[in-house]
């Protein structure tokens, strides 16, 4: 589409030519995209993230359907960051070459974890464009706490990591007291931040008396969350001034539209990908048909819009 | 490997319904025409998008017995189990949707040049019929076991089409089996199995079905030396490699995908 | 259905003869339901929560559509507790003596006006099995804080309310931190807890860029609150002793049955009721029929019985 | 009014479609057969469950322009704004779903003798014809005006209807007229309503339109002294007084339910 609404954004240093990036875990390593659309139209892509070594994760089941989403347990299986550098690294430079930035993202089970993946991610994978520390994986088993469950727990451990790399470094987010943490992180050194990450629940098969995953519970995702994550993304906005990259349900155009009348600067497309594999291509073109809608020369101009 | 743009061999198609019937208990057949059909190899399988509910919003993974590139048309047979096969069933000629395909790496053309052996569980059988007619057109010999819980479950119309992919070779056994011996012998199918393995060599072992069958079929090929590929079910997010959803636990303690290094495995790996 | 299955209940007190209740708000005052089954068929209803002097709410629209649920923003209005007993106290008496447990809900904007509902409840609705006190309503503009959002404030609640009523006291939970809040309300003497309300969320029109309903965020409720409703309450039901109501999606006997094996004693019915009048009747019928599937005698072998 | 267990007037129904056709630009009219036809008064209004996307859970309240209480069926007039409604308009002959009803509190018989004024616009439509035939077959004579943003937007079916309901009365006059002057005169429907008030005397106004245009009827009114009825529209939960989500603001300060109160209410008590 062609448009003269000028569509580029800069996520906290990162510059994206639209604001639609992909959500980490539900978009592979974006080369599996390829044979959907051409991947480089995207402002951005995140990857799975990844840990200094490699994790298992979670047995099978890893996946069940519930009303308007899913529920996975994944547990962040991942090759570790040298390995996954060297598997994706030669495809992900060329994409970002291509002119889609290339976030990639950290994971770790303690602070001293995320600390080693941030500084191998940043010494391994020179082309990415900004590194995303996750401090929210609600299938993260760590004494049942969340790595970034309280302001506190979230403040060390972006302050632990913000050092450590030159470049942009965002922060996601569990999908709970998002303003207290937004405020921390931001504290602590954040220059973006991604919301949400996904909602914990649970899916009982009554025959089996059993969860239908492997594990008791799992991370809503898709459109069922999207009202959610969009009050998130609202709260998180007020709350601070580094900019927001949007996630939660987002399928459609008007899905993204709504993250950034409530502050979001960027979009991520994340279970959509899964069943409608070019959803994030048509978002984008929604997305700019709304701008064009809307009668605005720059998409920036409606990021916060939202009238109350 | 290393993934390169060209990677990717999963595409979005459209698909309209052909016929859609039911053919066993329980069992459904569809045929739709669809340009995936050029691209499908024997064991590979396709992400059904089926219309009617979009509160559920994944697509349905499923394998099919037989595509032909020419007629552009592809053959799939469904057990209805649950509430996006129902609505599968409900789909009426000139009916479309879409699908992702080709997903996955199907079955290898076993080496040497003996005999292969096909051990198909239930609504198993549709790629081991595909492994059937890969088999019979690479000139390759084969026997079959074929079983389900009872004859009224069973897909006749595969069996029959087994039968035909089998009748180049004079020697060839196809051997149907049910639990409750309502058509052909009683007995499971890992019976009729260790009853060839004692009575011929094969080179491999080819299987589909059931968890537990197929963990049974994998212990006797072990046991007999015998290569054997084994295609797995997981339930699965996306069917190309985007969520990490359908892992396999292999026995060396890895983790491998099974839309993208399966769902044919060498049974020998597979932690089962 | 007739069945060999036991399916009495006792929640904190309140006798039921089956257990399935119905979600405060989402049940008018139960009379509008006689239209389409015998109301006096259910366990308990729970009324539309009263304060001790009639509210407005908020102004229209007060509803709207999402995926797989709505976005409401009623306010709690309500004519007070004499009037809701001048109006519907006679059906509702007459409801309680065919079998059926009346459960009332008080509300306030304060911990005072908690005070005077409960107490003014107590007095002028004494065909009442049980009061509950809804600590969780997203929609009380309280400055930004809910009555019980802390285990604190929530202690505060209940253990003021506690001594003014000798029936049974429910609380009602909003769906944040309930593994601590139900043990601060369980230490302060409430009988049982009901949860979880509704998730506070946001859905905004496009076009106009406002919010679809006449505030900024709503609660949102239905089937895409289910899995995360059925993980706060068998979180609730680890950290507590006293029973749980469980409510959040319940459409069918699969979802009541989900939460029973998560630990609810009894169930609730909500949003399901306003799309599927009968909802709550064929969810008694089909959840009974699970039992029976089961193999029990008493449904309460089923509660907590989940295996993980 | 107290509440007794004998106050609950809506039920649960089944209905047949009979035919559902597109009637001017945007607009469907449906005839279906329901037993809930023996029960409706003019003004009332039915909740509808449309098939076909489960995630979409609230049912869509619609009024109706004619129930036909011996035939058992009963005819709605929607336009078509939204998914809910689009997938109403996708219903063939011989498709079944469920409708709650009656729901609400219709127009109330004018007292006096003599003429009503009847002000329609857009889909507020139906009702207003359901109320002409309720006028006719109390022997009230009555004028209408109907408008509509142009011509193609108008259902000239109901209008014809409208014009054969008020035969009877030979004085009685039906004006039609079009924001753009594509059909009729240009112009709104409160400019002619206030030619007519100008000259010839009203007991009663009865309108149904967009809130905008309501209020207008109900200022004109108020201001010649004549009582006035309003048909309302809300989003609504469920239509039958279980949600409090349709709340209506009153001039009094107090607030009224559309759907128990309401939809048709005195308009001089409404707080525009
Ligand atoms: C690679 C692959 C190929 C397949 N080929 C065929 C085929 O040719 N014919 C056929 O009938 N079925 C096949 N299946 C299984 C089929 O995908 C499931 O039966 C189907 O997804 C069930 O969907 P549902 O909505 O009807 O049932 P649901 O209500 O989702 O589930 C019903 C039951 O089926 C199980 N199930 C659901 N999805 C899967 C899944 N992806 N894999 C395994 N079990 C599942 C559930 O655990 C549950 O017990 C295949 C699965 C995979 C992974
Ligand atoms: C008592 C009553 C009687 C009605 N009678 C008719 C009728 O005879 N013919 C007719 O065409 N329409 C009628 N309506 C309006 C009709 O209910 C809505 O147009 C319909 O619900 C829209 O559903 P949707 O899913 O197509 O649109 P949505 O996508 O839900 O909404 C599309 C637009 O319609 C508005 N809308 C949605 N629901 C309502 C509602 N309940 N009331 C008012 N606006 C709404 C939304 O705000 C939005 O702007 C009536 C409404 C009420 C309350
Ligand atoms: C299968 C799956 C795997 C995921 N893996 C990750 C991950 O590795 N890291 C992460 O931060 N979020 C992960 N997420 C969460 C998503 O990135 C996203 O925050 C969440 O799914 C909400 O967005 P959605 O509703 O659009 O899917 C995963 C989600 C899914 C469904
Ligand atoms: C329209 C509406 C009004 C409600 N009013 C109340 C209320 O007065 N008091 C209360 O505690 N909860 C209220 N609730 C919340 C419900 O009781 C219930 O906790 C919530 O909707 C989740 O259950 P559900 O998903 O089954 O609807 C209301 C919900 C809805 C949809
Ligand atoms: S199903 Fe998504 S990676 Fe295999
Ligand atoms: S719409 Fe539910 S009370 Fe009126």
């Amino acid at each position: 589409m062609v448009s003269n609404v000028s569509m580029a954004v800069n996520l906290g240093g990162i510059h994206m030519k639209n604001p639609v990036n992909t959500a980490s875990g539900t978009f592979g390593h974006a080369w599996q995209f390829e044979g959907f659309y051409d991947v480089a139209r995207l402002g951005a892509v995140t990857c799975k993230g990844v840990a200094a070594e490699s994790w298992p994760g979670n047995p099978a089941p890893r996946v069940c359907e519930v009303s308007s989403g899913i529920l996975n347990s994944v547990g962040l299986e991942n090759p570790g960051a040298r390995a996954f550098a060297e598997q994706y690294g030669d495809y992900l430079g060329e994409l970002s070459s291509r002119g889609c930035a290339v976030i990639v993202q950290a994971v770790g089970h303690s602070v001293d974890e995320c600390r080693r993946s941030v500084e191998l991610l940043d010494e391994v994978a020179p082309w990415a464009a900004g590194i995303e520390v996750n401090i929210s994986c609600p299938n993260l088993a760590r004494g049942g706490r969340l790595l970034g469950g309280t302001p506190e727990d979230a403040e060390e451990v972006v302050s632990a990591v913000r050092p450590l790399t030159k470049k942009p470094l965002l922060v996601k987010l569990a999908p709970a007291r998002v303003g207290e943490i937004a405020r921390a992180c931001e504290a602590a050194g954040a220059d973006a931040l991604s919301l949400v990450n996904t909602v914990n629940a649970m899916s009982i098969n009554v025959h089996t008396r059993r969860s239908r995953l492997s594990r008791p519970t799992g991370g809503l995702s898709g459109p069922a969350i999207h009202p959610i994550a969009v009050r998130m993304v609202w709260e998180a906005a007020q709350a601070v001034s580094i900019p927001i990259n949007g996630i939660g349900g987002v399928a459609t155009g008007e899905d993204a539209a709504e993250m950034i009348l409530a502050g979001a600067t960027t979009v991520s497309v994340g279970t959509a990908n899964l069943y409608d594999p070019a959803a994030a291509s048509r978002v984008l073109d929604e997305l700019e048909a709304w701008a064009v809608e809307q009668g605005v020369s720059d998409i920036n101009e409606l990021i916060g819009a939202f009238e109350c | 490997m290393k993934a390169t743009r060209d990677s990717a061999r999963a595409h979005l198609f459209d698909f309209a319904v052909v016929s859609n019937e039911q053919v066993a208990e329980g069992a459904w057949c569809m045929v739709f025409k669809s340009e995936v059909a050029a691209l499908l190899a024997p064991g590979e399988f396709v992400e059904v998008s089926v219309p009617g509910d979009p509160s559920q919003v994944l697509r349905v993974p499923l394998s099919f017995s037989r595509a032909d590139a020419e007629a552009g048309t592809v053959r799939i047979e469904y057990a209805v189990v649950g509430d996006g096969t129902r609505r599968l069933s409900l789909m009426r000629p000139g009916d479309t949707s879409t699908l992702v395909g080709p997903c996955g790496h199907g079955w290898r053309l076993p080496g040497g040049e003996g005999r292969v052996l096909l051990v198909a569980g239930g609504i198993g059988l549709p790629p081991v019929l595909a492994a059937a007619e890969m088999l019979a057109a690479a000139g390759r010999t084969f026997d079959a076991v074929v079983g389900a819980q009872r004859g009224s479950k069973l897909v006749g119309v595969d069996v029959d089409l087994l039968r035909e992919a089998a009748s180049a070779d004079p020697a060839s056994r196809v051997v149907v089996c049910t639990d409750d011996g309502s058509l052909g012998r009683a007995g499971f199918t890992t019976d009729a199995m260790a009853e060839l393995l004692a009575e011929r060599s094969y080179d491999a072992v080819l299987t589909c079905g059931p968890t537990v069958m197929m963990a049974g079929v994998a212990r006797l090929a072990e046991g007999a030396g015998i290569a054997c590929q084994a295609s797995l079910e997981r339930m699965m997010g996306c069917g190309f490699g985007a969520c990490s959803c359908c892992n396999v636990a292999m026995r060396d303690g890895t983790s491998r995908s099974c839309c993208m290094d399966g769902p044919v495995f060498n049974a020998g790996e597979v932690a089962w």
